[in-house]
């Protein structure tokens, strides 16, 4: 085990399978950074600091400096992945996927399909989320229901790094899309990460990270310390709750969901996005559905409202959910009879 | 014309059997048997084979809506093509893609794209693949008139200057994007090409209607960009001969204007007047083609009348590897 | 009243309203048809015929045909109606929203609440819409869901020609931005339409086109017609059915819903879209949280499986949803105990 | 300079306001007191300034990411502007849009932008709105050398000659987007505005360093976009004094180049000489400017400071104007 920030668990992942396949290539605006300038490559490196030192150990063919395209570098990360490459294309903010998202979602998740199953499209797209910044309404989206309704993506949201490794060690060797999501208020976050060279975490199996019998909270992302905050805080009044963190929102891991829920009977799901057609709502779907008989009290939804991020400091806080939100919402379910 | 007997005949066969594949289309779709939009190729041929004939199964091409030649030119099976217009499970993408999606990345063809202009960036990662693997292969993305004004399209000519990418812009300028003239819609007092290099590439520009002449702008082309020396771009000047796509009446046209281009624009009567009147070959030989070719596009017909349909549980597979 | 096809409800009650307002204005691909060619402008009107004599009637300056551009048609909306207009803009196909959507989700949705409710942008987005002609899967989607999602857009999605005529005009007439989604396979039904020049159908107001006891039905566009099939065939056997037309799904009716769902205790929710992040999820979630207490039975989808849309005949029958795949959710929910 | 005294009076009472906003917002954000990503426009004064002097509030400008300079010079209100850095419930936007979306639509300013190259297909609504009221105004995308690559930045282009739109696209190269090179980043042997004139536009190139160069550039081109001959670019070549956002330690630049930017391309700098040298204004007009300017902006960080802050239901407000 090794204890390192989330940030490098990116960073070192991906270096340490770039060195292990050739074929791993990364594209993004400034991921080498200071090209074209007195600076030089690698003057700043990309701008999140997760492909430091990537262009000097790999050179301009694998680590391609883009210009400010996402549209084509979405498209390319496609072509080289339908050419035998694996590549590893970076939006800067998530929210970029609003001027590329007819090559993640016609092309890239598509072709397989139209293609009769007879080709791959090992892409991953890096999606740097979420709120937290005071970024605003442009930069600071959580975006992941869009792309988990989307077939032929995978979609992954780890919230630990050691989560970060393994997801991303498995989303380089998968054969499939994969959108990776990184928090970006989770980047200064420490945690240990094995140092197995060959450590994945398998897509579609649920962590659970505090376990307990009176109520199930799920979450992703950011949301999950909040949720683990506020299960603390029940705990102290001796209310139990399973935490679960999703890890990826496609492949879902229904079982997991369901299993807990059959035997809590409540649930709250946690999401960072505004409430319709969300993966909150997906959640609560499929426990209105396949555990119905279990269910006993309204599931309960912590979102953030039908509108934009606002700026301000007291709006955005306002805006996103919390422990405190998340704790009234259990003792809510809870409260039904 | 650079080329000898056995291409010259091969350059033939692959013109005459996207025009007798398209031909056949036509007809067939009046007739309401195939389902879905379909956008024929007819009148173009001369580019997508003169293009394609260049070409070994590691350099890639990415197509358009109107991909049936591109695909043919590039080596898809003829029946595999018609068995998926036909929504056959034995069809090339197993009646999954149909028309607008026919696709054989083994044999380089990544695509026809119904998104107008989706295809140059991907043209853009396969040429950066093909950089990386340094053997001197190139990726082609065709573009019509109209896909020149997306974003897309620039975009990826950008991204293939600034990473020296070995793309190759193909512009077929066929003068219509759907029912819209180019000169309306390309607000440039020029040609595509001049936009092209506006944007730091070397242009060419031919006569699509002439073999002979897309043919050996694409040797020089492909000279250039195999050689390491970056992306270029080639305008070709072009004619559709049936609607944009079936069904379309095409009231847009001058009077007169589909016979004149039928009568001095179609690319399969100049070659065989060229080659014929030139000695290079003799009408026998291009007849014993068209007899070839009129029966292979039969037999498909007849093939992909017959061939298996695909069942309910076909919708589920082929969405992931696993999963 | 007069009968007319859907197509004909757009055309026409767009038509007078550009007589009514010169505010309004129509752009998109060959909205005009014809420009730049022999034949010259209206040789063939907008390829779904439904901007004929426009041109001919207001001219080049509120009639703007478009290259193939759709971020730049999109964007062009936002700043016509940024600056006093009501612009129109037809995107041919709704999966072209992948290649706009920043347009619509980061500059047009939220105008209004990043100026601090400043301003206001009367756009509409026409999107031609869903499946039913083998148009395979770049062509034939409905995203309702992701734009349903998005804080700052209304999402309407009539399904017959009256709906098409109080609701285009309502969205003309509306200060907030439309997503006016129009279904291609209803394009050729006839209804009759109110001749009233000032007839609007206000957004959140469902329709109940089928009343039960038993079963509530919920559904859009295209799905309306098939739950309505069912519902008759169930009707046969004595089962009956509210089957609610939603029409718009931002704003949502909550209100016929929950009323509904108060009644019949049984949810059937028909959606033409994959099911992950769902319409059809959204309105569960509802449900299952506010009107927990009096559901009796597990909250049914029938939705299109999570694939992208095929092309074959055959496959996209098995892909979408109809009447028998209804039918047999509603029996399954009431057989349920 | 064909300005009289009033007119460079205000002139430079605007740029100067932009740069001590600027600067002491540059103080600030290392102090931690202003949340959020804030990208300084000091350095390009001249641009904005020279620009927007020849505009009403009838003509329409869209801005980026880089947008104080703009707002101020299109009039926004100072302290309007400063309580909406700070997040206030006073501010232009009451403290929901923050720098990057700074916005007075009132004023013709169409907002800040955070999606760089969004803003020219709204430039091109404004121009088209323009068009339709016949009374000869126009629109203004302003866009960065990076902003020129995106796809809508092209788009846009395409679609103001096609439209005849009176569309002005003003780049403003300051050679760098982020961390990275104009060189680099734009695929061209030549500049932003021969892409631009490749779209069938007129276009102008000037020292954006020089007020004077921008200003009659601007008369130019605003009389020839004003009289209805479509669209047109220009392209202003000018410095960004800060990092590209705050904290960004610059490391891509060339040794010393900060200081030989500070020193020989500073626009207020260079604009006091001459207008000094020429005697066109005496240096303690600058002086008294420079003063007011300097309290203006005390003032306005004191009433940021003491405003009202939002609160919780603000949340909810202005999403929809019903519903
Ligand atoms: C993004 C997008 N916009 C619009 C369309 C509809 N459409 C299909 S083909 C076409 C015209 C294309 O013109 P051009 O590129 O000249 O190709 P051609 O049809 O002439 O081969 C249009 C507008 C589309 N398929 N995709
Ligand atoms: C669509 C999009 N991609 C990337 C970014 C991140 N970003 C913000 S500013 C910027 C550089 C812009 O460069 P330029 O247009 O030259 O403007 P400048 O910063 O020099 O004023 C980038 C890449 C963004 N905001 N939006
Ligand atoms: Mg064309
Ligand atoms: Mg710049």
């Amino acid at each position: 085990m090794t204890k390192m920030m989330y940030r490098d668990a990116v960073r070192n992942t991906i270096f340490q399978e770039m060195q292990r396949d050739p074929n791993v290539v990364v594209l993004g605006e400034d991921v080498v950074g200071g090209m074209g300038t007195a600076g030089g490559p690698e003057a700043i490196g990309g701008i999140w600091s997760t492909s430091g030192g990537f262009y000097e150990a790999f050179g301009p063919d694998r680590v391609i400096d883009t210009p400010i395209s996402e549209s084509a570098i979405v498209g390319a990360a496609g072509g080289l992945a339908l050419s035998g490459k694996r590549p590893i294309a970076e939006l800067m903010f998530a929210d970029f996927i609003g001027v590329s998202l007819d090559q993640i979602w016609n092309q890239i998740a598509k072709f397989r399909y139209m293609f009769g199953g007879k080709t791959k499209c090992p892409a991953i797209i890096r999606l740097i989320y979420g709120a937290g910044y005071n970024a605003a309404a442009q930069h600071s989206q959580s975006p992941h229901a869009i792309l988990t309704g989307m077939p032929g993506l995978k979609v992954v949201m780890p919230s630990t790094p050691a989560d970060v490794a393994g997801m991303m060690r498995q989303a380089i060797r998968d054969d499939d899309p994969v959108i990776f999501m990184e928090h970006k208020a989770l980047y200064g976050v420490q945690g240990e990460v094995p140092d197995d060279p060959d450590f994945v975490v398998p897509f579609g199996h649920a962590r659970l990270t505090r376990a307990g019998q009176d109520v199930t909270i799920l979450a992703t992302g950011m949301m999950v310390g909040m949720a683990e905050a506020a299960a603390d805080t029940l705990a102290e009044d001796g209310i139990g709750a399973d935490v679960i963190d999703l890890r990826s929102t496609s492949p879902l891991d229904e079982e997991a969901i369901l299993d807990s829920v059959e035997v809590t009977g409540r649930l709250v799901i946690v999401d960072e996005a505004p409430p319709r057609c969300s993966l909150a709502t997906d959640l609560a779907a499929l426990v209105a559905n396949k555990a119905f008989a279990s269910l006993r009290a309204p599931i309960e939804m912590v979102t953030a409202p039908h509108t934009p991020i606002p700026f301000a400091r007291e709006l955005e806080s306002a805006y996103l959910p919390n422990p405190d939100k998340i704790e009234a919402a259990v003792r809510k379910a809870l409260a039904y009879n | 014309m650079q080329l000898n007997r056995t291409d010259l005949l091969e350059a033939y066969r692959r013109m005459k059997i996207i025009r007798d594949f398209e031909d056949f289309l036509h007809d067939e779709i009046a007739k309401g048997e195939i389902a879905g939009f379909t956008h024929l190729y007819a009148g173009q041929e001369a580019v997508a084979v003169g293009v394609c004939e260049h070409l070994s199964d590691d350099d890639k091409i990415v197509s358009t809506h109107r991909g049936h030649g591109h695909c043919l030119a590039k080596g898809c099976d003829v029946e595999g093509m018609m068995k998926e217009i036909w929504g056959s499970r034995e069809g090339l993408c197993k009646g999954k893609g149909g028309s607008m999606h026919i696709a054989d990345v083994d044999k380089g063809m990544l695509g026809a794209n119904g998104i107008v202009g989706a295809g140059a960036p991907i043209a853009v990662g396969a040429a950066l693949a093909a950089k990386l693997d340094g053997k001197g292969n190139v990726a082609i993305a065709f573009s019509g008139d109209g896909a020149c004004n997306q974003g897309t399209t620039f975009e990826a000519m950008n991204m293939a200057v600034v990473t020296k990418a070995p793309a190759i812009f193909v512009f077929e300028n066929n003068h219509y994007s759907e029912h819209t003239g180019f000169e309306y819609a390309v607000g440039t007092d020029k040609d595509i090409a001049s936009r092209a290099e506006a944007f730091g590439m070397k242009v060419w520009r031919a006569d699509g209607t002439d073999f002979s002449s897309v043919h050996d702008t694409m040797r020089e082309v492909l000279e250039y960009v195999r050689a390491g020396n970056g992306p270029a771009a080639v305008e070709f000047d072009t004619e559709r001969f049936y609607g944009h796509f079936e069904g379309d009446p095409q009231r847009y046209r001058g009077k007169g204007e589909l016979d004149r281009i039928r009568a001095e624009r179609d690319c399969i009567k100049k070659f065989r007047e060229t080659v014929t009147e030139a000695k290079l070959l003799e009408g026998s030989d291009l007849d014993k083609i068209d007899a070839e070719v009129a029966s292979q596009i039969e037999q498909a017909v007849a093939a992909a009348r017959a061939a298996d349909r695909p069942t309910a549980e076909d919708v589920l597979a082929d969405v992931y590897i696993d999963y």
